[in-house]
């Protein structure tokens, strides 16, 4: 009998752990055109305790353990490359607590995002999230862990700024605590204690995120969506840049895309407003509308496409079937906002040489401090020739945000490799120290951010 | 009419138990009748056996031969049939067993001889003999008569004739069987024993039942809580093992276990003989079966005629209630 | 080996695997889909399972009985159809009944379901009880036969056999009886509809019973059916047109708010409880009948009817569909679908969770035992609290 | 390898609270019974289709009775017979070795490496058709098999003895054997797989196409009459629902010191 088996078995019992051909089938893929790799378990535990009983256990029988929350993050992040155990963590889906005053909640790694969304609704209306607009069943826990940004990071950063604690089962078993949460109940702050931040962006190789505390933000009783759209590319970025200065709206995106025809060619603006009130809302659109965007629209360069009442939740799916194909992966990168001109066209440019109708998205982080850019591309999952193109597209964006001068953000290993070659050795090689030093046996999400 | 000979089935050494409750009928046939009982006994070491069965027939023939230290039926078929058309018994009487299934059917061909197998009685009527056979799985019985024939073959059902003790110094004729015929085309490869460990129920004192009416793998659960509350364990009948939802180390009857609990709880058992030979020695028995009809109720002391995954549920809870105040 | 003619070979590839499927409308829990709620292993979700179906119609995995289970584990619910954001999504369930039917032709389904489709076949019920006693629950009731009345009474396998189910039969007889309506049932003569044959994938056994069916109907001179469990009013309305067995059929919930709203069954004996509702897959989702039972129930004096996290088209199923109120691959554990369903009744602080079928009656009377909660809630088909507001006993 | 298997129509009695007895006090009412494979046959058909997925030859069903005995042929085909054969006489009142005779005439006329037979029949449970029909072909034969392992030439067989022991055997073809349950687990048959075998033409002979006149085949063994079993003192019978009948049985089992 299988030991490693056994023991999992009296770890999470019976039912939560299989070594059978269908779920080692399911689990050796993630959605997008990484190669499937097969693990030799899947594992769902329930609590911190379990997951550190099954790390020490990998520790002793030098197997590879690969967490994974919704398994979306469609870069190969969550595939076991060295096969191993795969780690579901969607059953440690306890909302622990929100803390209305110091707007934050404590939640489990394995929270899905659909869940929060509704959750804050239904008890604390005046509470939101920063919700990346990803599928439902995405995790709180697997989006900080890959540096992950959502519909607030216009004014507030990236997801993983906004996190207030951590408790993380490292490789070898212990489990830490990061915040004011390792010395006190209370999660309101990770910082000022001595930064341990050795966890957020190595996508789950150096420890696995059991618990989170994510601030929260006010949500304001009117919420709604402003359609502004340019002919010329070159024009994005003022016009981003100027929309920040405003410091009067949340989500600002800028997207263009080759379907519907009409709008192919055109840079299309999502613009997200709140306000309390009427008085208030017209206050923000006045000022977006007239005083800052009027002069594109007298000009004749860009058009006010209306304005929306209530946030519709992206459904990012949709892509997928484009192509009626069931399939899209998307390299994002985070790049200096000056760039998207460059970004838009050579952009569109690797589209149409794979035969890919293009779509490309920008999303406003900061003060204009920086911008996710995201190049997708669909593929039909049952044509093999349909997702070499695409794989082959996603390689060459990959190159492409690098020569422009940006990081690329949650890379898969082609990626990985095009960060770390061009990384300055000794911070590189001081990741292969921190590496070494969380996981010596090397159980962690092998094949990921390898130093080699 | 001629004698009545009663084949005795001999395995390790021994007498099979069936062979003393067919001893006992065919001396009480033989006297009716005013004749001879004979015995046969085929093997090697047989010396001890034949005297056993000399203490009920008139007459043991005591067949030696060294190959035959288990009961093979090709063998044996040969070394009987003449035995048979020399001595022309009118009956000749068996235990219903496994090895009898295997041989009387052939033997009766072979010698044109009408059969009766698993017979619950047998009797004679003027000189005619009548067997009554359970037919239907236990709801209707078949009364039989032969047509006219010098011998005819009966195999009598385990548990339906009682043993009764008899002290008569029967003679014992030993002869030699040297026939090569039987052993080629059928090569005995040995026994194959049940792996031991787990749990063995002949010495559990409660034992909870679950036959063919438990109708789902997952009810078992209900049967080992039930089980646990009495502190007993759960056995069950050949269906269920047949269905692979217990091993057959559990399985209660005539290729099973035999077993004498102080409680036998029946849920969902039909009560087929073959199953009900192996818990009769059960102190007490309660059975649980939606059909009214199912044989288990004539054997059992206590019956509930419903569903048991109705009753069963009521009946864990009232016995932990109860056990709960007073335990 | 791969199986060559599975119909759905070119769209489910569609399917993205991302997981919509698994929550109700408003998100507000992970655990919508019926399988999933039950085992939380991304083979149990609709997309693990289309994944799954998709790989072995296309050689890539073999057939197994664990593959088997993970397939008929699928209840039929249709979350997944409500919530799947892609085009192809009302043939979901279509897409999981094939592979079913696949299994079924190749004679490799789990054990539970070929006892269950071998009893349809012999004894025209999933029990295999006698055909003898499909009428006993109708003793003492003063129901007669079905000889031309206005409305033929289908009562159904599980309300024919189930001690649970008989007693909402008779209930909803009695109260029939009482608004004067002259109805007639067939007793002995009742055949299985066939609804959860079709969803289990035997096809050609749910043919054969449509045909008898819509042909014993015609031949009695049936126009008019109402049926007391929603599967038999899905397969009645939906399926049997296509065997040309066009009848006028309705839920008894639909017959009982119009008797009601005409005055022809006065409810005004009123019953005292707060009650949740339970919408049924096949009433709810199947066939968009969400008004109708709560109609019926906001009718009666004294009741307060209070809603679920999870109602009308986001309901959590009960687990009992695609054949699993019988061969159950979902029970045995606090993470079965009933007794979440049934922890989120009585969170709502009702006394009474009303269902509208008898599977989800005894799916969930398990699920209030299993859960201890006998004494703080009960489980009442519609009919049975009609029946207390009409004082029958 | 060919092999031949000989499979049985009979009443559903599990099901049935009570068999009454017909007239002629021979036989019992069947009119409103409903009728199947023999429970032991389905394992005979499930383990004669694996063994020809195995090895494969032909398989050819045959049975004895009247055409309504057909739906026992159709699934035959249906699991993947190549043919079948009805011998058109019903010897439901008949004893084994009649019965035997038919079949060994009928064997004879068909290839056969392997003969397959039920150990038993669920109706009258004689369990002798198969070993008197393996001496009556001259082939050796082992009962109540529960474990079989084929080659070319020979089988393995265990079978089952009393008291969970098994004894095993090698046998040279051609030999007969009779299937016990457990052996395997029977597949499903879809009404479709039936409806398709349907179009597969059965093979009718009468006992004149096989040279076998009636009263050729008195049987030895006469049914004189059936009865119903006397009302044995039998159980104490525990009465009312669910709750009150446990409730009953409890209190008897507290008394009687069992807890």
């Amino acid at each position: 009998m299988d030991s490693v088996y056994q023991a999992l078995v009296d770890i999470v019992g019976q039912e939560h752990v299989s070594n059978r051909q269908e779920e080692l089938f399911i689990y050796s893929f993630d959605l997008g055109t990484t190669e499937p790799h097969r693990p030799d378990y899947a594992v769902a535990p329930r609590t911190t305790e379990e997951i550190q009983e099954i790390v020490r256990l990998a520790n002793r029988e030098k197997v590879p353990v690969v967490p994974l929350g919704g398994g979306l993050s469609l870069a190969g992040l969550a595939v076991p490359f060295k096969g191993g155990i795969a780690l579901d963590l969607k059953r440690m889906d306890s909302i622990i607590e929100v803390n209305e005053k110091a707007r934050y909640a404590l939640v489990e790694c394995g929270v899905s995002q659909a869940q929060m969304v509704s959750y804050l609704e239904r008890y604390h209306p005046t509470l939101t999230h920063s919700e990346p607009g990803a599928p439902g069943p995405a995790t709180i826990g697997g989006n900080v862990a890959i540096h992950g940004q959502g519909d607030l990071a216009q004014p507030y950063g990236f997801n993983s700024d906004m996190v207030n604690g951590l408790e993380i089962v490292l490789p070898t078993g212990e489990v830490c605590r990061f915040g004011s949460c390792s010395i006190s109940s209370g999660w309101f702050t990770l910082h000022p204690l001595p930064d341990l931040g050795l966890f957020l962006g190595w996508s789950g190789t150096t420890g696995i995120i059991t618990k989170v505390s994510l601030r929260l933000f006010p949500c304001k009783r009117i919420r709604g969506v402003g359609q502004f759209v340019v002919e010329n590319e070159e024009l994005v970025p003022e016009v981003i840049h100027k929309l920040t200065h405003t410091q009067m709206a949340e989500d600002i995106i800028a997207y263009s895309q080759a379907v519907p025809p009409f709008s192919s060619g055109l840079q299309h603006f999502l613009i997200n407003l709140a306000a309390d009130s009427e008085k208030e809302l017209e206050f923000k659109q006045e000022i977006i509308w007239d005083d800052t965007l009027g002069e594109y629209i007298r000009r004749g360069d860009g058009g006010f496409l209306g304005f929306r009442q209530g946030l519709e939740r992206p459904v990012v799916s949709k892509t997928s079937d484009w192509r009626k194909g069931g399939g899209f992966e998307y390299v994002g990168a985070i790049m200096p906002v000056d760039t998207y001109p460059e970004c838009y066209r050579q952009g569109r440019e690797i589209s149409e040489r794979h035969d890919i109708p293009y779509t490309v998205l920008g999303r406003c982080i900061g003060m204009a401090h920086a911008m996710m850019f995201s190049w997708t591309y669909a593929f039909n999952r049952a044509d093999p020739e349909s997702i070499k193109q695409a794989r082959e597209a996603l390689h060459e964006t990959d190159d492409l945000a690098l020569e422009l001068g940006g990081t690329l953000w949650k890379p898969g290993l082609y990626g990985q490799k095009l960060v770390m070659e061009r990384m300055d050795p000794h911070t590189l090689e001081l990741m292969k120290k921190v590496k070494q030093l969380l996981d010596p046996n090397g159980i962690m999400n092998p094949g990921n951010w390898e130093v080699s | 009419m001629s004698g009545i000979l009663v084949v005795a089935e001999h395995r390790n050494k021994s007498l099979a138990d069936i062979v003393h409750q067919m001893l006992s009928k065919g001396r009480q046939l033989a006297d009716q009748a005013q004749v001879e009982l004979l015995a046969v006994v085929i093997g090697r070491d047989i010396d001890a056996s034949a005297a056993e069965l000399a203490r009920w027939a008139d007459r043991v023939i005591a067949v030696k031969n060294d190959r035959l230290e288990e009961p093979l039926a090709g063998p044996y078929q040969k070394a009987l049939s003449p035995l048979i058309r020399e001595r022309k018994p009118k009956i000749v009487l068996m235990g219903h067993s496994s090895f009898a299934m295997d041989m009387a059917p052939s033997l009766s061909v072979e010698l044109e001889a009408p059969l009766a197998t698993d017979c619950v009685d047998i009797s004679l009527q003027n000189g005619d003999v009548l067997v009554t056979r359970s037919i239907y799985n236990g709801k209707v019985n078949a009364i039989h008569s032969f047509a006219q024939s010098e011998t005819v073959i009966i195999t009598g059902r385990v548990g339906e004739f009682p043993v009764e003790d008899c002290h008569r110094q029967g003679q014992v004729e030993e002869i030699e069987f040297a026939s090569e015929e039987g052993f080629n085309y059928k090569k005995f490869e040995g026994y194959l024993e049940e792996e031991a460990g787990g749990v063995d129920i002949t010495q559990a004192e409660v034992l909870v039942s679950v036959g063919r009416g438990i109708k789902e793998k997952k009810n078992i659960q209900m049967a080992e809580e039930l089980a646990e509350v009495l502190s007993g364990v759960v056995s069950c009948s050949r269906p269920v093992v047949d269905y692979g939802w217990l091993p057959s180390e559990r399985q209660v009857g005539l290729s099973g276990k035999t077993v004498k609990p102080k409680l036998y709880l029946g849920l969902g058992i039909s009560g087929a003989f073959q199953h009900v030979v192996g818990m009769k020695g059960a102190k007490m028995t309660v059975a649980i079966n939606k059909d009214a009809k199912a044989p288990i109720f004539s054997v059992a002391n206590y019956g509930i005629v419903g569903d048991i995954l109705q009753v069963v549920p009521e009946l864990i809870s009232k016995i932990s209630e109860l056990k709960g105040k007073t335990g | 080996m791969a199986v060559i003619d599975y119909k759905y070979k070119d769209v489910i590839h569609r399917c993205f695997r991302c997981g919509y499927c698994k929550f109700p409308n408003n998100w507000i829990d992970v655990n919508n889909c019926p399988a999933y709620a039950r085992f939380r292993m991304e083979t149990y979700s609709c997309g693990g399972r289309l994944w799954l179906v998709r790989a072995w119609v296309n050689g890539e995995i073999d057939w197994s009985e664990h593959f088997a289970q993970i397939v008929y584990s699928c209840t039929a619910c249709k979350n997944c159809e409500q919530q799947c954001p892609l085009r192809f999504n009302v043939d979901i369930v279509n897409m999981i009944v094939a592979a079913k039917s696949e299994m079924v032709e190749r004679g490799e389904i789990p054990p539970s379901a070929k006892e269950f489709l071998e009893n349809v076949q012999r004894q025209g019920n999933p029990y295999g009880n006698s055909r003898e006693k499909r009428g006993e629950w109708m003793e003492g009731t003063g129901i007669e036969a079905y000889q031309g009345q206005e409305f033929l009474y289908y009562v159904g396998c599980v309300g024919s056999y189930d001690t649970r189910g008989q007693k909402t039969a008779r209930v909803l007889g009695k109260v029939l009886q009482k608004a004067g309506v002259s109805f007639g049932v067939l007793g002995n003569d009742e055949n299985c509809d066939g609804n959860e044959v079709r969803s289990l994938g035997e096809e050609t056994l749910f043919e054969m019973l449509a045909e008898e069916n819509v042909a014993q109907f015609q031949s009695l001179g049936v126009q008019k059916i109402v049926t007391l469990s929603p599967h038999s009013y899905n397969a009645m309305k939906n399926d049997y047109p296509g065997f040309n067995g066009g009848f006028d059929v309705a839920h008894y919930t639909q017959l009982l708010q119009s008797l009601i709203s005409d005055g022809r069954l006065d409810v005004s004996g009123g019953v005292n409880a707060t009650v949740t509702y339970h919408d049924p897959c096949f009433l709810g989702r199947w066939n968009e009948e969400y008004e109708a039972p709560r109609n019926v129930l906001k009718s009666i004096p004294g009741i307060q009817l209070i809603e679920m996290e999870r109602n009308r088209d986001g309901a959590l199923c009960c687990g009992g569909g695609g054949g699993n109120f019988y061969i159950d691959l979902l029970g045995g554990s606090e993470d079965s679908p009933a007794r979440r369903r049934v922890r989120e009744a009585h969170e709502t602080g009702a006394d009474v969770l009303a269902v509208a079928c008898p599977n989800c009656l005894t799916m969930l009377e398990d699920a209030v035992k299993a859960e201890e909660l006998e004494d703080k809630l009960t489980v009442k088909d519609v009919a049975e609290i009609v029946g207390e507001a009409c004082g029958i006993k | 390898m060919d092999i031949v298997a000989c499979i049985k129509r009979v009443p559903d009695t599990s099901e049935v609270d009570v068999i009454k007895i017909d007239a002629s006090q021979k036989d019992i009412e069947k009119d409103r019974l409903v009728f199947k494979i023999n429970d032991w046959d389905e394992y005979v058909l499930e383990e004669a289709v694996q063994l020809r997925e195995k090895l494969g030859g032909t398989l050819t069903a045959v049975t004895v009775g009247h055409n309504d005995w057909d739906d026992v042929l159709r699934r035959a085909l249906a699991m993947g017979a190549d043919t079948g054969i009805r011998i058109d006489q019903d010897v439901s009142a008949e004893d084994t070795h009649v019965v035997a005779k038919i079949l060994k005439t009928v064997i004879q006329q068909i290839p056969h490496d392997l003969v397959l037979f039920g150990a038993q029949s669920e109706d009258f449970g004689s369990g002798q058709l198969g070993a008197m029909v393996a001496e009556m072909l001259d082939i050796p034969h082992a009962t109540l098999v529960v474990g079989l392992e084929a080659e070319e030439k020979r089988v393995r067989v265990n079978r089952e003895l009393e008291a969970g022991t098994l004894e095993s055997y090698t046998i040279e073809l051609p030999a007969l054997l009779t299937i016990h349950t457990g052996i395997n687990q029977p597949r499903y048959i879809s009404l479709g797989g039936i409806k398709r075998a349907m179009k597969k033409e059965l093979q009718v002979m009468s006992l004149s196409d096989l040279q076998l006149s009636p009263d050729a085949l008195n049987p030895m063994v006469r049914l004189e009459k059936l009865e119903l079993p006397p009302k044995g003192e039998g159980a104490e019978l525990i009465t009312g629902a669910p709750g009150e009948a446990a409730e009953q049985l409890t209190k008897i089992l507290k008394d009687t010191g069992i807890f």
